[in-house]
């Protein structure tokens, strides 16, 4: 982990309101350890905005990194402000990786909104390791996609609105392809209703899933205890630190879907 | 050479540049990249005599050139920081001072006993008093002359350490509570912690923060800080530690100015842990720059 | 069609959209590019008994997110205000609240008798609490909640217009003095004033501000006065207006969620005085999506 | 007066830390009145610069407006840092305007530091009216300089290091110029220390002078009073508002040199 400020080398809309932003980070890189992990991003240093944002690491390419972001409030609409060859000043990588997906399971991953980043990493990190998997993206409508809608090599877009894909969330088409198969782990990353919806099924189904959490991030260094997010499970009792609560930042944004709670 | 080395009590700092309670955990959990050996000294997150989980979740949120914290002292509990933590301050190169709260005077006092019954190298207590008093509905000990003045009392019969009371902005009169501090043996004070602050997101109607009512820090207040110590200055005779939205070292240079005789950096370890000892070279390079030989010099020389 | 009136005491208003004392000067003397008419109302600067030239320069500095400023209640004085400036209220086309500041008892009484004397446009009064008490020794009439009692029990007793008192964010606690306002017979309060804050030019080592300490004002007091609003709004009945670092749309709706029935823009007057005018449209539009008839209901509705 | 979106056509480096920027502001050219005048630019709409900087009008020409401004702190910064094609939020014209060059004087332009834009602004007012007047322009050094040094044409560079034209400050110049003229008039804007030389200097010598101020501004506008300067032999008395201070942004910056006090 380290600050390095970093070049920026591409900075594009890709699909309605969805940028991509590829930037030059060797030092970032040289601790990076795989899909799940994030950055901090500072966006000026006036202090108009006092905490970095953070993005997760959608690509590492040589000394170089990817990002895929959505525009979200006045941090994200910046971002699009900035120009190639501009500098950022990004701390990274925090956070832990996605696990299991080297086993002998079939990894079905799945990615909604500003979910997206990790879980294109980890399909690409997977097609690496010529592991066959599933992936599934969801969006409201289909101009927020830029990938091609590809049930035949296991490429499924869902649209809210039906305008792309499967019409629908995620879940009909999560649902349908973990039928159709014998030995399903589900890497999902995505908005709150999403993840809620995804770790009702999953514990249900008895079907082992990781889940990539949001959390409202301070510092993403452990200092500022602001990630917290609760436990599932956690029995009642007092003076039992770090029992109810995880850090985001520390211990996730991966967890296994029976360990957090979004109540 | 610029001498930055202060003194607070009979103890001597190598420089004025510490981290503030909360906003750098223990002090030996920090990320590798940030060399803590060349801070001043590392004031701890609060520590209460039994473990806390916090408050539910959201607990921070941006505000302009802020943020507002709930975080609702989380912490491992005394006897956890005793065993796992302070082991570890024999070799990380600076000084240690425990910051501890309380809800009784009983648990202020309590905690500071168990800590003089063994040997460790923590140099001092800071106290911090922002915190209800759940004998008096609730009320902070901080807002209240008396209480403070109880409180600092019973303390100080209690250790030969610093003795460094955390003053709240939240009072009328923030000079009458360092008073009544330094009346009852505080080595120091400290000023100010977060003032009391609210956000709320227009689009849910929700609180940005669970417990609606949080601390605000950051920049946004070191004009509030900056009064605070220059008030207390006015007041009383030992050290002054200046805290509230200091980024560089100029902030640094105005807090002294103001009265301090050393500063606190709290909310701008989120944005950069590391950003107190870069400071320490600038404000040597300041010192040089205006001709001070010894930083101190510098203390409450505000003109107007 | 969305209904943006708001009432206070026995006046409607048309909108809750107030221009701040001290920022919008006395109402009739604003830039041309401004339509005053389309706000709510308009709170004069501070007008005292006797006219004042306030502090020497500097006398204003920025800050993050903020400024500090220490004017001095520069004014010309209430005869002065009732012969030159009051007949020009007649076509104004909004409602005019007159604020008023003084250094006894006795000073803000003469003002509102004097005023009370002739026949004018004016709703009502807004009492600047933040002044200093020279018959005790200097001690703010708004941090105490005897004297705040008092004075609005006199006051209350002059006039039958608006009384408004601004309470002071400098205290321990803002609710106990709105309580004792509404007790003594205010139909309001408005909250907050500046905090007190102080800049200091790093270089130059003298205060950014000639009386060293002043008013912070703007966005990084947002979530203070948000707070005050809401803590205010748990005890008391009446109306409160909110202010303190509004500078758009959304910042109105968060006071308004807090527990304000209107809001005054003070700060952002500086970057643009008709930021007010354009509010308007963009509550109706606000409230048109949230599906609200009245934006009064609103008022204290936040979420946790 | 008005605020303006205006387009930034230019903004370069003219001497060393002077910059010139060059923007298109119709509505604010249709108000304006004259040398003297200035704008208040707001630097960016997050609030990380709570007071707009005010900027001396240096040139109008057609619907497009000329400054000259010199790097001081984080906003002049900022200033540099703005591109060709932005736009840029501008309160004006506000203030007042030099006045009496017509006359039967032989107008003495001086200009200092920040001070140097009203100056070239009425020294060009003056050649288009054929009025033939002295222009002093001075400066630390001389890399701090983008005119010629042309006493010939009564174009006098001074620089306190004497690296360019007449060594020292205004002052000399100044003397020297106003000896040899019979009626002169001097007009000035510069820093602090420059202005109060320069009063002292024209009232003794009974030269009528009028000097551009300076003062922290809030607003612009009169709203804030934070702009107060001191006027010159006020009698102490109580009670006569608006005697002892004056609203640099309503009543100046011009003012006559007997008018106000430097104290
Ligand atoms: C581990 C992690 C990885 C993420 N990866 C991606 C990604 O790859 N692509 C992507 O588009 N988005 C990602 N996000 C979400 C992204 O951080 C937010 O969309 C972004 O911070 C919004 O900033 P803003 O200034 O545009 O919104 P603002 O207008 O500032 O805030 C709007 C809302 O955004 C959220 N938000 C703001 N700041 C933070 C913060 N510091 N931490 C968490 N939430 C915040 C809050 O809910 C806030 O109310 C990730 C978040 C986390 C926690
Ligand atoms: C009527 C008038 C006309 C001016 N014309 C010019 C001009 O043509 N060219 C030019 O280069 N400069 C001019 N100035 C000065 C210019 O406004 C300041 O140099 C500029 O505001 C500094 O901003 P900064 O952010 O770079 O400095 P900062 O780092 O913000 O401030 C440094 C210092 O600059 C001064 N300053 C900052 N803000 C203001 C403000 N709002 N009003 C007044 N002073 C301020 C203060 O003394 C402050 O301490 C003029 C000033 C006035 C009052
Ligand atoms: C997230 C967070 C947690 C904090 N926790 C504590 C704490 O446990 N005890 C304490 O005395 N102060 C605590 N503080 C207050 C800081 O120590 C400091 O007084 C305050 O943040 C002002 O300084 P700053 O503006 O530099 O952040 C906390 C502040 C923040 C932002
Ligand atoms: C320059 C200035 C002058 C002010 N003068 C007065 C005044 O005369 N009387 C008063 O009651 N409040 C005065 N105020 C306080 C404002 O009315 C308001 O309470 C405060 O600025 C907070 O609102 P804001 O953040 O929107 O500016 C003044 C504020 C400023 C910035
Ligand atoms: S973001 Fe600060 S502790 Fe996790
Ligand atoms: S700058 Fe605000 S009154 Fe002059």
């Amino acid at each position: 982990m380290l600050i390095e400020q970093c070049k920026i080398i591409r900075n594009e809309e890709i699909a309605g309101g969805i940028w991509e932003m590829e930037f030059s980070a060797p030092g970032i890189v040289s601790y990076y350890t795989g899909p799940g992990q994030f950055l901090e991003i500072l966006l000026d240093n006036k202090w108009s905005f006092t905490v970095r944002r953070p993005m997760s690491i959608a690509n590492v390419e040589e000394k170089r990194i990817t990002i895929i972001y959505k525009i979200f409030g006045r941090g994200t609409t910046l971002l699009t402000e900035s120009k190639v060859g501009g500098i950022l000043d990004i701390l990274g990588p925090l956070g832990n990786v996605f696990s299991g997906w080297q086993g002998n399971y079939v990894p079905i991953l799945v990615g909604g909104g500003v979910g997206l980043a990790p879980i294109l990493n980890l399909f690409r990190e997977c097609q690496k390791h010529q592991i066959h998997s599933k992936l599934i993206i969801g969006a409201k409508t289909g101009r927020e996609h830029f990938m091609d809608h590809d049930p035949s090599n296991g490429i499924f877009l869902t649209t809210d609105d039906g305008t792309l894909g499967n019409p629908g969330t995620v879940m009909p088409s999560l649902k349908k392809v973990c039928a159709d198969i014998d030995n399903p782990m589900v890497f999902a990353c995505g908005p709150l209703p999403m993840l809620k919806g995804m770790q009702d099924f999953v514990i249900q189904n008895k079907i082992p899933a990781q889940l990539s959490v949001e959390s409202y991030m301070g510092c993403g260094t452990g200092l500022c205890q602001g990630c917290a997010i609760k436990r599932r499970n956690v029995k009642e009792k007092a003076h039992s630190y770090h029992e109810r609560y995880s850090l985001v930042c520390m211990d996730g944004p991966v967890y296994s879907a029976s360990e957090v709670s979004f109540d | 050479m610029t001498d930055l080395r202060i003194q607070i009590g009979n103890i001597e700092f190598k420089n004025p540049i510490f981290t503030a309670s909360g906003t750098f955990g223990y002090g030996n959990d920090v990320p590798d990249f940030v060399d803590v050996s060349k801070l001043g000294g590392i004031f701890t997150k609060s520590i209460t005599l039994h473990p806390r989980e916090g408050n539910p979740p959201p607990r921070i949120v941006e505000t302009p050139s802020g943020m507002i914290n709930s975080i609702g002292l989380a912490n491992v509990g005394v006897d956890h920081y005793m065993r796992e933590m302070v082991p570890s301050y024999s070799t990380i190169g600076t000084k240690i001072i425990m910051n501890i709260a309380g809800s009784t005077l009983d648990e202020y006092a309590e905690i500071i006993r168990k800590m003089e019954s063994i040997s460790s190298d923590i140099v001092g207590y800071e106290i911090n008093i922002s915190c209800p008093n759940v004998k008096k509905g609730g009320m902070e000990f901080g807002v209240d002359r008396s209480l403070t003045a109880e409180l600092t009392k019973i303390l100080r019969s209690l250790t030969e350490r610093l003795l460094i009371v955390k003053l709240s902005p939240n009072v009328t009169d923030i000079a009458a509570i360092a008073t009544a501090a330094e009346e009852c043996g505080a080595d120091a004070v400290s000023a100010i912690n977060t003032v009391v602050g609210m956000s709320i997101n227009p689009t849910t109607w929700k609180s940005n923060i669970y417990t609606v009512f949080g601390g605000l820090s950051g920049p946004a207040l070191k004009p509030i800080g900056l009064a605070a110590v220059q008030k207390i200055f006015h007041s009383v005779k030992i050290p002054i530690i200046g805290i509230g939205g200091i980024t560089g070292s100029l902030d640094v240079i105005e807090y002294f100015l103001a009265g301090a005789s050393a500063v606190q950096l709290g909310t701008v370890n989120f944005q950069d842990p590391s950003t107190g000892e870069r400071m320490i070279d600038e404000l040597e390079t300041y010192c040089k720059d205006v001709s001070i030989d010894s930083i101190s010099s510098l203390v409450g020389k505000v003109k107007n």
